[in-house]
């Protein structure tokens, strides 16, 4: 491998990583500040994708059908924390991790009632469906690039968020101390709820943005769902900057893991993980 | 929760018990039901798949006025989920619960494997409709295990010609690393290289990713004279996809139908272009095929595809044995439906095929190319091909 | 016993700093055999972390711990406990689910020469029972034997609390804050039953309630940010002027 | 673990007589289903084993672990891979042999991952779960994705003369249920030894049992060692059951699934999590049986259990019989 496609390599790792971390970002958020244990988070994230893809055939245009599909996975989140994730957060973490996992066969079925088991496409918006070229075979196609783009402004906005804002200071202090928060007289009922709203547009949000690139199909939230836990994980449960670090380091050990060690492609990231877990017990910024 | 339940097993006992009263056997007479368990995916990746596949069967049953034999047919359907863990417990549910005169089934290979295993056991009759895996008529063949798909080097073994008679010297293959991508890539493998082609790299992914960038950034530094790959569904959509958009398309991408059927629409363009070898086509101008999928529009509602013909045949390759037995299932008459189906000769939609001594199709592999979305048969790749069926012991 | 006056436990210049805030700073203690020590300091004089560090529960950063004059520095807690220095915790820390007998058996247990015995039912290790029985006996609870710790009332959990230190054969005993929270009739009561120990045991006594103190303890130590104010007699400390300024005036307010 | 209460006690017991006699009478109830019942009910039992060794971990000891699956997998693999391709092996060297290896696999990875805790410890054992899978998965010797078979089960013999025929269905139902009655009483006596008690006060406060003088990772890796050890038996018998061993049960799903069973029985009760494998298994048959869509009420009924019952079907039982008890006793 030559210098050059050495950083392409760079490239495509950072690219998924930066997607992983959208995702998984959204998972740590309601892990930290809530200490929910979300499993339903891929089904956010395949909430998404359908969603996109459903309205797509009555709008026309990937942006604003991906701008409808985010209020509604936000009531369909803030709905199931009001309803049934509320009622749980005295109980054991197990008690949530049950119930999220039954709310997995609920997404699943859901989705195969309304939108049955095929495998579906979405076209990449024109203006953004063209590639640039890179070498004299590659190329590297500019929606990739632009959905980078949109992770990192992302990214770069909930740091904003988190560090200088007032919402950003209760997330802190409900991630450290949650009846802290209730004694400085926050609502902690409508905070959750947001919380776990935002979370799942988070989760929507990626589905939708990455569904161009992707497939859109039954099963499609859980294999994401693993990898984000794995993210989340490494970077240490409820930190922002650490699940930013973990996906960049799983993007950039899945893609090598894949070129360089093909045998052991599928060992890479969950070996990362070990490693980390061995070294640092409690992720990298826990 | 408890008591719920148990007063559930007690009502579904119940209706056991009603049925019953109803003789399942041949031998008290002629009014019992044929049992045929379909065992299919029926949620998840592959439910589409299934029930295509049902579909079919049942099409060839009703066009015999709903009988085989003589029998009237009573389906059992069950998911299997495309879980290999589960197979052999789900195939034995259907063969020692549902007492079912013939198991059908099924898609993913891992599953079917397992119901090969059980009905080896058992010996029950077995026909899979689609699940290439090798090992079925392989060093798994039995009398009784039959199959109207394909074995998965089939399709893949005459793209290593068609390659090579277009010039093609150094290829890349890739697919996903389980049973089914290997042995299409071995196929395409050994097609190429007896004719002195080279393999440059033989990349394989884990199973079931779908993240393909790196590899495509790989194939590009390699520059192959062409690419063939193996994967369906989902990661087949996302592949040639992914492929277009990385600026590839000079570099030829080959693969077995798999890699277009059912997903061409979601590719759109990415696909133009794209050269695949299948034991059938949609576009295959035959009168027996175009009739078959306009009965099977009228029928379904949907389109036919590929797994729709498999099933089809399934339901005919039944249809003979019963014919031939007159509707008898019991032991004593087992040589003769065996001996029937070993022998019959299908008119398929895909075009008549006889069964190997391993009860593999014998079968034409057709050349296909995607021109403006469409999929346009070029040609016979490969007349009459049968699978070398490495290891069965009675080819 | 007479004579020279037998040092059971002793620290030299430990220390322990988390990041650049310095808990404990080069303390020397020397804790004399059955004699009742009080430890008393405001709200975030170190004294906790003290007491961390004595029974193995943080390693120090500097200094070392001698228990009889034999290197323990750095081990961890529960070889510390096995050697013979038990502790109470500072809030309730009893298994709330089992039964009070439950609670002192398995603190006895942990006497045995190993606990990786698998088949034998717990029950039936005679001397475990009756050396539980004999910790209930001595916290003064010996007719609540079976009652499930979690459902008495609180005072009493202290009481348990104390029994299961009792339990584990200790000879010296590093009590934190056993009054804690507790309401007057209650701590009279526990009072009582830490001056009955006092004549058995070695105490380390870490307690908020300046009457309690100077009623058990005979040695008093007063920490003040981390470091060692004044220690010596109860009497003369109590006298000491500067510690009246800087604890026991704002204590007594604070309290 | 304090004695369960008489009523509770009784009803379990006629609960596991019915059970004993089930492939007596089941011919007589369900005359077309029996040998499928019975043969599932084998598989059932044979889960409630692997649920109840999970619970050791969960429930008793405070590790929860989401890599469980994979020490089951691995005493199927282990008798897949011992076995002769065309002969039956000897029951008395493969069952020590796998239970050896799963118990030495079992070790290293409590070893590792016991550093971890709370979510950190369900992710290593994860990770290492997922390693187990890809093991599998991805090497040729023992049949990669697909699995491998075993084309004859293991011969059980004493002095040559074959006591017990694995290939008989009956047969293998009592070898289930004997390995499902006798999991459970060896996990009482267990529960009930010294070292028993030490894992329990682990779960509850592990700090506390660390100042009792107690190294709570000795404990927790032996008990880690035993339950592993324990699935590994499961798993073993899985494998002879259906002849077959496939990756995919190693995999994180099937960890997911015990560990669903064990809360829905109920953390720490041992006998819950076998309920919960029965109800589990049992209702995912029944919701099968009548709806396309079953993966809907199965959902709806974990969250209305989870909901409803916090210490699942097993506290919910020993609740309501130790109330019964006291009113029995005039309290």
């Amino acid at each position: 491998m030559d210098i050059w496609f050495f950083l392409i390599q760079v490239m495509n790792g950072v690219q998924y990583g930066l997607l992983l971390f959208l995702v998984a970002s959204g998972l740590t958020l309601i892990f930290g500040i809530m200490g929910i244990i979300n499993l339903a988070h891929g089904s956010f994230y395949m909430l998404g994708a359908y969603l996109t893809f459903w309205l797509l055939q009555t709008v026309d245009s990937l942006f604003l059908a991906i701008l409808l599909a985010l209020p509604i996975s936000a009531a369909v989140g803030y709905l199931i924390e009001a309803l049934l994730v509320r009622v749980l957060y005295r109980r054991d973490h197990l008690d949530q991790v049950l119930l999220t996992y039954g709310l997995i066969l609920i997404f699943n079925e859901a989705q195969r009632m309304l939108w049955g088991g095929d495998v579906h496409g979405i076209k990449v918006p024109g203006g953004l469906d063209w590639s640039i070229r890179l070498t004299e075979t590659l190329s590297y196609p500019v929606y990739r690039i632009a959905l980078s783009a949109v992770c990192a402004a992302l990214a770069g906005g909930m740091y904003l968020v988190i560090q200088r804002t007032r919402f950003g200071m209760w997330i802190r202090a409900g991630a450290s101390n949650r009846d802290m928060v209730a004694a400085l007289g926050i609502n902690v009922k409508l905070l959750f709820g947001a919380v776990f709203a935002v979370g799942a547009v988070l989760a929507a949000l990626s589905g939708a943005i990455a569904a161009p690139i992707n497939s859109i199909g039954p099963g499609m939230g859980d294999s994401i769902l693993i990898i984000c836990f794995v993210v989340v994980v490494i970077g240490g449960v409820g930190s922002i900057k650490g699940a930013f670090l973990g996906a960049l380091l799983i993007g950039l050990a899945d893609t090598f893991g894949k070129v360089l060690a093909p045998d052991f492609a599928s060992f890479s990231v969950y070996g990362v993980m070990a490693v980390v877990l061995l070294v640092k017990p409690r992720g990298l910024f826990a | 929760m408890t008591r719920i339940s148990r007063r559930g097993a007690l009502l579904a006992g119940a209706a056991v018990a009603a049925t019953g009263l109803m003789p399942t056997r041949f031998a008290i007479g002629q009014t019992a039901k044929v049992r045929v368990g379909l065992m299919l995916p029926y949620s998840g990746t592959y439910a589409g798949l299934g029930e295509a596949i049902t579909s079919g069967l049942k099409m060839a049953v009703d066009a015999r006025g709903g009988k085989l034999g003589g029998r009237e047919v009573e389906y059992i359907l069950l998911d299997d989920e495309s879980n290999p863990g589960k197979g052999p417990e789900n195939a034995s549910k259907l063969i020692a619960g549902d007492h079912v005169d013939f198991l059908v089934g099924t898609v993913h290979s891992g599953v079917a494997l397992g119901m090969a295993k059980v009905a080896a056991d058992t010996g029950a009759m077995l026909i899979i409709p689609n699940a290439g895996v090798g090992a079925a008529t392989g060093p798994m063949c039995a009398p009784n295990i039959f199959r109207t798909s394909f074995s998965n080097w089939q399709p893949a073994y005459p793209m290593g010609k068609v390659a090579w008679d277009r010039g093609m010297r150094n290829v890349v293959t890739i697919s996903w690393k389980y049973g089914a991508g290997e042995e299409q890539l071995g196929g395409f493998e050994e097609g190429f290289t007896q004719r002195g082609g080279k393999i440059v790299k033989r990349i394989l992914l884990p199973f079931p990713n779908e993240e393909f960038q790196a590899n495509l950034t790989e194939i590009a530094s390699l520059r192959p004279d062409g690419v063939f790959a193996f994967f369906a569904g989902s990661g087949a959509l996302k592949f040639v996809k992914d492929y277009a958009a990385a600026g590839l398309k000079s570099i030829p991408l080959m693969g077995t139908g798999f890699l277009t059927d059912g997903v061409l629409a979601g590719q759109g363009e990415a696909a133009e272009g794209v050269l695949t070898t299948l034991h059938y086509a949609d576009a295959l101008d035959t009168p027996d095929n175009k009739k078959f999928r306009a009965d099977f529009k009228a029928f379904s509602g949907k389109e036919a595809d590929v797994y729709a013909v498999q099933g089809y045949d399934g339901g005919q390759l039944l249809a003979i044995g019963m014919d031939a037995v007159k509707g008898d299932t019991t032991a004593g008459s087992r040589a003769a439906l065996i001996a029937a189906m070993e022998v019959a000769e299908i008119k398929s939609p895909r075009g008549a095929f006889t069964l190997s001594k391993a009860h593999n199709p014998v079968q034409d592999i057709y050349l296909r190319q995607v021109k403006n979305g469409q999929e346009i048969v070029l040609g016979v790749a490969h007349k009459a091909l049968a699978d070398p069926a490495k290891g069965c012991k009675s080819a | 016993m007479t004579g020279e006056p037998k040092v059971v436990l002793e620290t030299r210049g430990l220390t322990k700093s988390f990041g650049g805030l310095v808990a404990v700073n080069s303390a020397n203690y020397r804790f004399v055999e059955r004699q009742a020590h009080a430890i008393i300091g405001p709200n975030g004089a170190g004294k906790s972390t003290f007491v961390n560090l004595l029974t193995g529960h943080f390693p120090p950063t500097g200094g070392e711990i001698l228990f009889k004059g034999q290197q323990i520095t750095g081990f961890p807690a529960h070889k510390v406990s096995r050697l013979g220095v038990g502790r109470s915790y500072q809030k309730t820390n009893v298994f709330p689910v089992f039964s009070c007998f439950e609670n002192c058996r398995l603190a006895a247990q942990a006497q045995l020469p190993s606990s990786m015995r698998f088949l034998r039912p717990a029950g039936r290790y005679k001397e475990v029972n009756e050396q539980a029985d004999r910790a209930l006996a001595l916290c003064g609870l010996g007719s609540r034997r079976d009652r499930v710790a979690g459902t008495m009332s609180y005072g009493e959990q202290r009481q348990l609390e104390i029994g299961m230190v009792l339990a584990t054969n200790p000879e010296v005993l590093v009590l934190d804050e056993p009054l804690a929270g507790m309401g007057k009739e209650e701590s009279e009561k526990m009072v009582g039953l830490l001056k009955d120990l006092a004549r058995h045991f070695t105490l380390i006594l870490i307690e908020h309630d300046m009457d309690a103190v100077f009623s058990i303890a005979e040695v008093l130590t007063v920490m003040v940010n981390g470091t060692v104010l004044e220690s010596g007699p109860v009497e003369i400390i109590r006298a000491s002027k500067a510690v009246q300024d800087a604890y026991l005036g704002d204590g007594a307010e604070a309290y | 673990m304090s004695r369960l209460p008489r009523s509770l006690a009784v009803v379990l017991t006629l609960s596991v007589v019915l059970l004993a006699l089930y492939p007596v009478f089941g011919q007589v109830v369900f005359p077309n289903k029996h040998a499928f019942l019975m043969q599932k009910l084998t598989g059932i039992m044979i889960m409630a084993v692997m649920a109840m060794s999970l619970d050791l971990l969960v429930g008793v000891a405070g590790l929860v672990s989401l890599g469980h699956a994979a020490f089951f997998g691995l005493g199927g693999y282990m008798l897949a891979m011992l076995s002769p391709e065309y002969a039956a092996a000897n029951l008395w060297l493969v069952l020590p042999a796998t239970l050896i290896a799963v118990a030495f696999a079992a070790a290293i990875v409590g070893y590792l991952s016991i550093r971890t805790s709370g979510i950190y410890f369900i992710m290593v054992t994860l990770a290492f779960g997922q390693m187990g899978f890809y093991f599998f998965n991805d090497s040729k010797f023992a049949g990669g994705s697909d699995g491998a078979y075993i084309m004859v089960k293991p011969a059980v013999e004493i002095l040559g003369v074959s006591v017990l025929n694995l290939g008989d269905k009956r047969t293998l139902y009592y070898v289930g249920f004997g390995t499902l009655v006798g999991v459970y009483l060896l996990l009482r006596v267990l529960l009930a030894s010294p070292f028993g008690r030490v894992v329990s006060a682990i779960g509850v406060n592990e700090n506390r049992v660390r100042g009792l003088g107690f190294d709570p990772v000795v404990y927790k890796l032996v008990a880690f060692t035993i339950g592993g050890t324990i699935a590994g038996l499961a798993g073993f018998l899985a494998a002879i059951q259906y002849g077959f061993v496939n990756p995919a049960t190693l995999s994180w799903h099937h960890s997911g699934e015990a560990l669903v069973m064990v809360i829905l029985g109920g953390m720490g009760t041992l006998f819950g999590p076998a309920i919960g494998a029965f109800v589990f298994e049992l209702a995912r048959m029944g919701f099968e049986a009548m709806t396309d869509h079953w993966l809907l009420p199965m959902g709806a009924m974990i969250i209305a259990i989870v909901l409803v019952l916090p210490k699942g079907i097993g506290g919910f039982l020993l609740q309501v019989f130790s109330a019964r008890s006291k009113v029995e006793d005039g309290q």
